[in-house]
C-alpha cells in the first residue's frame, strides 16, 4: 500500500516526523510499520513536548526505591515493605462513554500497580466537569462516578479519596485521573526490563479485540467535529477478568518465573514489548498468529494497535513455562507463548512465517522524536477589587454562597458509590484531609491524597504549581502521616500553542520548587496535553497524589471537633488574599487577580510542627485551610461534628471578609483540650510558629462574636442540597 | 400501544457478560454453543394510537435513555 | 470451631471475613471452588464480592458452581451456613434461601454504615445479641433490594424468620432508613431451619475498632457457643 | 442455528430499573408513556442442525442458568 500524505496525517504525524521515520528505517514504512511508529510517536507514549521539562523534577530521595521511568514509582517504608503508585489520566475516553472511559482508566492504573508485584490497596481519583447547567455535565458526572465505582467495587480495591470540581473551562473536555496506591514487600519487586537472549515472551489475559485502535494517538489529539469518527475506538472494562489476573499475577510473582513483565496500556502490544526490549537492549520477535484474538481476521496491524483491556506480556525464565499457565489455566485466563527475546535489537513481527514488519527498537524509543516547544510566560493577572463592595455582604451570606456552591457542597452522594471499606484496612474513609489505609497485619499505615488547583495555576503557573504540592503536603500532615512522594498527573492543553506551554513550564518549575524544598520527590506521572477543543484550552491542572507514612498507627483524629470547649488554635499567620478566592468567585463572580504567595519556609516548619503535635497526642482534631479560607475551614469541621464553635473578633484584620474568607498558604486549624492548650502553645512559641488564638468550642451553633450565629444543623442541611436540587432539575 | 426494544452490544465490542456466560454454560455441559451475547430488553406501552407516532416516541426514548448509542445498537418492534 | 470460606472467581471479602474468623479463634480453611469435597465444618461462609463479575445475575453463576452442591449437602446435614452479601445473593440462587435480590431502589452501588435492628436473638447466629439491639454495620452493594412473594413473606413473619431490619439509630423501622428498598426493611433472612443466615451487611468490617466498630463480633462468638 | 431469547420479570415482582426508566422518561417530556419494565435478552448461535433439538438445547439453557424461574419469564425466537 502507498503511503499518502493523508494516511500519514490520519495517523497523527507530521510530514517532518515522516521523513524521520524514512531516515531511520532506511526506507518506507509499510502499513503495520506506520502504525506502529504512530503509536509509540505520539505525545502520549513518547512524551515529546514534555520530556525536557520533566527531567528537571526531583525524583530522588533516601525513600524513593524507583523514580520514573518503570510503570509506577516504588517508594521505602520501613521493613520490608514497599509502597507503588502512579496516577494516569484517562480524559478523552471518559468525555466520549463516562462509564467506560472511567472504568477503563482505573483498571489500566491498577494494572501499572500490579505488573510491578503490588498488591493494590486503595484507589484514588480527581475528576473535573464543566459548569453544572452545561447539558452534557450531568450525564458525565453520573457516568464517570459509576464507571469509577464500578470498577473498584467489582475488583475489590477501595476508593477512599478523591477530588471533584466543576468549572467551565472543562465544558468540552472533561477530566478523569485515577491513581492507584499498592503494596509490596521490598525483596518482591519487578521491573520492565528484559533480560536474555530467546527467553519466552508471553501473552496473559483477555483475548485481543478490534477496541481502542489508536487510542494513544486520540488521547493526543484535541477533539473536533470529526471526533464522532473515532467512536469506535471505545473499551469496554472487565474488571473480573483483571481481578482474575491480579490474583494469577501475584500467584506466579510467588517464585522467581518471571524475568520482566509489562502491562499492555496504552498502544498495547506495540508499547509493552517495545518498552521491555529498549529497557534490556534487546530485540523482540513475535509471532502474530499466537495472539489470542477475541473476533475472527484479524489483521497484523490490529493486533499490534489494539488496546483491548486486562492483558499483560511477561518474559519468562527458561524451564517456568509449565508452573506459569497452570496458574493462568486456574484463573481462567489466556497463557500464550507469543513470542522470544533476540539479540537483533529489532521489533520484528511474523504472521504465519512471513516477517510482516521490522522496526529498529531504538528507533521507535530513545530516537523519538523531542521538541523543545517554544513557551512564552503568564503575564501577571492584575484583580481590581473593590475592597468597599465586600463590605456590603454579611459574612454568614458569603459563606451560604460558598457552602452551597457545586465546587463545595458535600460530596458523600459521590462517595457512598464506592467501597471504601473492602479490605478491612480503611482507616480513616474519604472525609477528611487524607485518607488512612493500614498496611495489612502491621502497625503502619499510609496516608494518601489527591490534590489540583486550576484557577491558581491559570492565573499564575508558577505559585500555582507550588501551591498545589503544598497543599498535597499539608493534608499528609493533617492526619498525622510523614508526607515522602507523589505522583502527578498533568493535564494541559495543545502543547504547539506556546501560551500553553508556557504554562506548563511555569507550573512544573513551581512544583519543582516545592518538592526540593519539602524533600517530596515525583516518583511516577503522567503528562495528558491536547485537553482542549477547537482552539479553546481547558486551564492548566496539575494534579499531585501524595503518600505519607504513620508509623505506629493510631485511632486517627480526623477534622471533626471532638469536643464542647476545647481551644481552637490557628498555626500560620492569617493575610487575608482575597483574590482568585472561593469566596470572590463564588460571591461576584470575579476569577481574576494573582493567587496566594506559598512561603516554603514557613510552609515546612508549620508543617514539621503540626505532625509533631499530632504525635504526641496534644491536639484533639486537626485540619488544614485550602478553598475557602478559614471559615469554610472551620464550617467544616463543625457541622460535620455535632460541635459547634464560637470565634473572637480578629485582632490582627480589620477586614472580616478577608479574614475569614482570604486563601493565604501554610495553615492549620487544630483543636485543643484545656489540659494541653499550655504545653501546645509553648512548643510553638518554642519553634517560632505564628499561631492565633481564636476562640472555642460550644454546642450546635457556629458563632461569630458579634458577626453571626447559625445552627450548625442548618449550615448542614445548605451544605448537603446541592446535588438533590441538580438532580431534580436537570432530570426535567 | 405495545412496543418491544432489543439493545444489544456493537460488533466489535467487548462483551464480558456474555463471555463469562458462555463459558459458564459450556461447563454445565452445553458445548454445543457456538457464540452468546447479552442484551437488554424493554417492552414499553404508549397512550398513542398513531402507530408513526408512536414508532417516533420509542425512537425518541431510545436515543435519550435506553440506548447508549456509542456501544449499542437498538431495534424496536411492534407488539401484537 | 471450624470454618470452611468458599472463593469463587470475583470473590472478594474472602480474606477479610477469614481475618475476622481467625480472629474470634475459628480454624479457617479457604475452598476454591473448583474443589469437589468439603472437609468437615462447622460453618460454611460464602463471603461478599463479585463472584463471576456479577454478570447474568449476582450470585447466578457461583450459584451453579460444583462446590455448591457439597454446600447443600451439609446445608441439609444441618450445617451452619453464613451468606454475607454476594453470598446471600448466592444462597438465593441455589434455592437454599427464597426470595431474591433485585437493583438497588436508586440503581446505584451503595456503602456507607446503615443502623440494624436484631429481629431474632434465638438462634446460634445471633444469641450473645439482645432482642431488638441496633448495630452500626457496614453495607456495600449494588442488588441488596430484598424480594420476596407475599405467601413467603408471611412464613418469614410467622416462623421468625427475619434475622436484621434496617432501621434508623434510634431503632425505627421505615422507609428513610432503608438503603435499598428492601421489602419490610429486611437485611438477612434464615431458612426455617435457621442454620442457613443470608445477610447484605458485612459483619466482618465491624469487628476492628481501629477500623470502624465491634458490632459485628457477637455475630461470630454467638457461633462459637 | 441462531435463537433469541428475553427474559422478563414476572407480573408481580418489583421492577426497580423499569421504575426509574420509566420516570426518567417521564421527566424527560415523554408524558403519554404508560408502562415500560426491563429485561434481559440474549442471542445464541449454536451448532446444531436440527431445529427441534436446537430449541431443546436452548430450553435447557434458560432452564439451568439465564433464567432464574423463581422472578422470570422467558421467550425463545428462533432468527432468521
Ligand atoms: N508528569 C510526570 N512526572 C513524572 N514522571 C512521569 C510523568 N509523566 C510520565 N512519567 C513517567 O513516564 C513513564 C511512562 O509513563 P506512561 O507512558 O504513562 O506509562 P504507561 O505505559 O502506563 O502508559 C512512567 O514511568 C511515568 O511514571
Ligand atoms: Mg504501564
Amino acid at each position: 500500500m502507498q503511503i499518502t500524505n493523508k494516511i500519514i496525517e490520519k495517523h497523527g504525524l507530521k510530514i517532518d516526523e515522516y521523513k524521520k521515520i524514512q531516515k531511520l528505517l532506511k526506507r518506507d514504512p509499510n502499513l503495520l510499520e506506520l502504525g506502529i511508529f504512530s503509536a509509540m510517536w505520539n505525545e502520549h507514549c513518547s512524551y515529546k513536548s514534555s520530556r525536557i521539562h520533566l527531567k528537571k523534577l526531583p525524583t530522588k530521595g533516601k525513600q524513593v526505591i524507583q523514580g520514573p521511568g518503570e510503570n509506577a514509582g516504588v517508594i521505602d517504608i520501613g521493613d520490608d515493605d514497599a509502597i507503588i503508585f502512579k496516577i494516569e489520566s484517562h480524559n478523552h475516553p471518559s468525555y466520549i462513554e463516562p462509564y467506560q472511559g472511567a472504568a477503563t482508566g482505573v483498571g489500566g492504573i491498577l494494572r501499572d500497580v500490579f505488573t510491578m508485584g503490588a498488591r493494590p490497596i486503595a484507589l484514588l481519583n480527581s475528576i473535573h466537569f464543566g459548569a453544572p447547567d452545561h447539558p452534557k455535565t450531568k450525564n458525565l458526572l453520573n457516568g464517570v462516578v459509576s464507571g469509577i465505582g464500578g470498577y473498584g467495587n467489582c475488583i475489590g480495591v477501595p476508593t477512599v479519596a478523591g477530588e471533584t470540581k466543576f468549572n467551565e473551562t472543562y465544558n468540552e473536555n472533561i477530566l478523569v485521573n485515577a491513581m492507584a496506591v499498592g503494596h509490596a514487600k521490598k525483596s518482591k519487586i519487578f521491573y520492565s526490563k528484559a533480560k536474555g537472549i530467546n527467553k519466552a515472551v508471553v501473552y496473559v489475559g483477555s483475548k485481543t479485540g478490534r477496541d481502542g485502535i489508536h487510542g494513544a494517538s486520540m488521547a493526543s489529539a484535541e477533539f473536533d467535529e470529526n471526533s464522532d469518527e473515532k467512536k469506535p475506538t471505545v473499551q469496554v472494562g472487565d474488571p473480573f477478568t483483571e481481578k482474575l489476573l491480579l490474583e494469577a499475577c501475584l500467584e506466579l510473582m510467588k517464585d522467581d518465573s518471571i524475568i520482566a513483565i509489562q502491562d499492555m496500556g496504552a498502544a498495547g502490544l506495540t508499547s509493552s514489548s517495545v518498552e521491555m526490549a529498549s529497557k534490556g537492549s534487546l530485540g523482540i520477535e513475535l509471532e502474530l498468529d499466537k495472539v489470542p484474538c477475541r473476533e475472527e481476521n484479524m489483521t497484523p496491524y490490529e493486533m499490534m494497535l489494539s488496546e483491548s483491556q486486562e492483558r499483560m506480556l511477561i518474559i519468562l525464565e527458561d524451564g517456568k513455562e509449565e508452573r506459569a499457565k497452570k496458574i493462568f489455566d486456574k484463573w481462567d485466563l489466556d497463557f500464550v507463548i507469543i513470542g522470544k527475546t533476540t539479540n537483533t535489537k529489532n521489533l520484528t513481527m511474523k504472521y504465519k512465517n512471513i516477517i510482516h514488519g521490522e522496526i529498529p527498537i531504538d528507533a521507535l524509543a530513545t530516537k523519538a522524536p523531542i521538541y523543545d516547544r517554544k513557551w512564552i510566560r503568564k503575564k501577571p493577572s492584575k484583580c481590581e477589587v473593590n475592597l468597599k463592595n465586600l463590605k456590603k455582604i454579611k459574612l454568614e451570606e458569603g459563606l451560604i454562597k460558598v457552602l452551597s456552591s457545586p465546587n463545595h457542597s458535600n460530596k458523600s452522594w459521590i462517595t457512598n458509590q464506592y467501597d471504601q471499606m473492602v479490605m478491612c484496612d480503611t482507616v480513616q474513609r474519604s472525609g477528611s484531609d487524607a485518607a488512612i489505609i493500614r498496611i495489612h497485619n502491621t502497625e503502619k499505615a499510609i496516608a494518601v491524597t489527591v490534590d489540583s488547583s486550576a484557577n491558581y495555576c491559570k492565573s499564575h503557573p508558577i505559585s500555582g504549581g507550588k501551591q498545589i504540592v503544598c497543599e498535597n503536603w499539608r493534608n499528609l500532615i493533617s492526619v498525622g502521616a510523614k508526607p515522602l512522594a507523589i505522583t502527578n498527573c498533568l493535564n494541559f492543553g495543545n502543547p504547539e500553542n506556546s501560551e500553553i506551554m508556557g504554562e506548563f513550564a511555569e507550573c512544573l518549575s513551581g512544583i519543582k520548587e516545592a518538592c526540593e524544598f519539602l524533600n517530596y520527590p515525583i516518583v511516577s506521572g503522567n503528562v495528558s496535553f491536547y485537553n482542549g477543543t477547537n482552539k479553546k484550552n481547558i486551564f492548566p491542572t496539575p494534579v499531585i497524589g501524595g503518600v505519607g507514612l504513620i508509623s505506629k498507627l493510631k485511632k486517627p483524629i480526623g477534622q471533626y471537633f471532638k469536643a464542647e470547649n476545647s481551644f481552637i488554635i490557628v498555626v500560620g499567620k492569617t493575610f487575608g488574599h482575597i483574590e482568585q478566592s472561593c469566596f470572590l468567585k463564588e460571591n461576584f463572580s470575579i476569577t481574576d487577580g494573582s493567587p496566594p504567595e506559598t512561603n516554603l519556609t514557613n510552609e515546612k516548619n508549620n508543617g514539621e510542627a503540626v505532625l509533631n503535635l499530632i504525635n504526641k497526642d496534644l491536639v484533639l482534631t486537626a485540619h488544614d485551610v485550602s478553598s475557602g479560607g478559614l471559615i469554610i475551614g472551620l464550617c467544616e469541621m463543625s457541622i460535620y461534628s455535632g460541635v459547634g464553635i464560637k470565634i473572637n473578633k480578629p485582632k490582627i484584620l480589620s477586614n472580616l471578609i478577608e479574614y475569614f474568607f482570604g486563601e493565604d498558604q501554610g495553615r492549620y486549624i487544630l483543636e485543643v483540650n484545656t489540659e494541653n492548650i499550655n504545653k501546645v502553645e509553648k512548643i510553638l512559641k518554642s519553634n517560632n510558629i505564628y499561631y492565633e488564638n481564636i476562640g472555642k468550642t460550644q454546642s450546635k451553633y457556629f458563632e461569630i462574636e458579634g458577626e453571626m450565629k447559625s445552627d450548625i444543623n442548618e449550615l448542614y442541611k445548605i451544605n448537603n442540597q446541592w446535588y438533590n436540587d441538580f438532580n431534580a432539575v436537570t432530570n426535567k | 400501544m405495545k412496543f418491544s426494544v432489543t439493545v444489544t452490544l456493537k460488533k466489535d465490542v467487548l462483551d464480558p457478560q456474555g463471555k463469562v456466560v458462555q463459558n459458564t454454560l459450556f461447563n454445565l455441559g452445553l458445548k454445543n454453543l457456538k457464540n452468546i451475547r447479552q442484551g437488554k430488553y424493554f417492552e414499553i406501552e404508549i397512550n398513542e394510537q398513531d402507530e408513526k407516532k408512536a414508532e417516533n416516541m420509542i425512537n425518541e426514548m431510545c436515543q435519550k435513555l435506553l440506548v447508549n448509542l456509542i456501544i449499542e445498537d437498538y431495534q424496536i418492534n411492534k407488539l401484537q | 470451631m471450624k470454618s470452611s470460606v468458599i472463593v469463587f472467581p470475583g470473590s472478594n471479602c474472602d480474606r477479610d471475613i477469614a481475618v475476622a474468623l481467625e480472629k474470634m479463634q475459628f480454624k479457617n480453611q479457604m475452598i476454591w471452588h473448583k474443589e469437589t469435597t468439603l472437609p468437615k465444618s462447622d460453618l460454611i461462609v460464602i463471603p461478599g464480592g463479585f463472584s463471576y463479575g456479577d454478570y447474568l445475575r449476582s450470585g447466578a453463576i457461583a450459584g451453579k458452581s460444583l462446590i455448591i452442591d457439597e454446600v447443600i449437602k451439609a446445608a441439609n446435614d444441618g450445617c451452619l451456613i453464613l451468606g454475607i452479601c454476594n453470598g446471600f445473593q448466592i444462597l438465593t440462587e441455589t434455592g437454599l434461601l427464597k426470595g431474591t435480590l433485585l437493583r438497588n431502589k436508586n440503581l446505584k452501588f451503595i456503602n456507607k454504615d446503615v443502623h440494624v435492628k436484631v429481629t431474632n436473638n434465638k438462634t446460634k447466629f445471633s444469641s450473645k445479641y439482645k432482642i431488638n439491639q441496633i448495630l452500626k454495620l457496614n453495607v456495600a452493594h449494588n442488588e441488596g433490594n430484598y424480594f420476596t412473594d407475599s405467601f413467603h413473606l408471611e412464613t418469614l413473619k410467622k416462623e421468625n424468620l427475619i434475622a436484621f431490619q434496617y432501621c434508623d439509630k434510634f431503632g425505627n423501622i421505615n422507609n428513610q432508613a432503608n438503603p435499598n428498598g428492601a421489602i419490610q426493611n429486611i437485611a438477612g433472612i434464615y431458612n426455617s431451619k435457621k442454620n442457613i443466615l443470608g445477610m447484605m451487611p458485612h459483619p466482618e468490617r465491624m469487628v476492628d475498632k481501629l477500623i470502624s466498630n465491634t458490632d459485628g463480633i457477637n455475630l461470630f462468638s454467638s457461633l462459637i457457643n
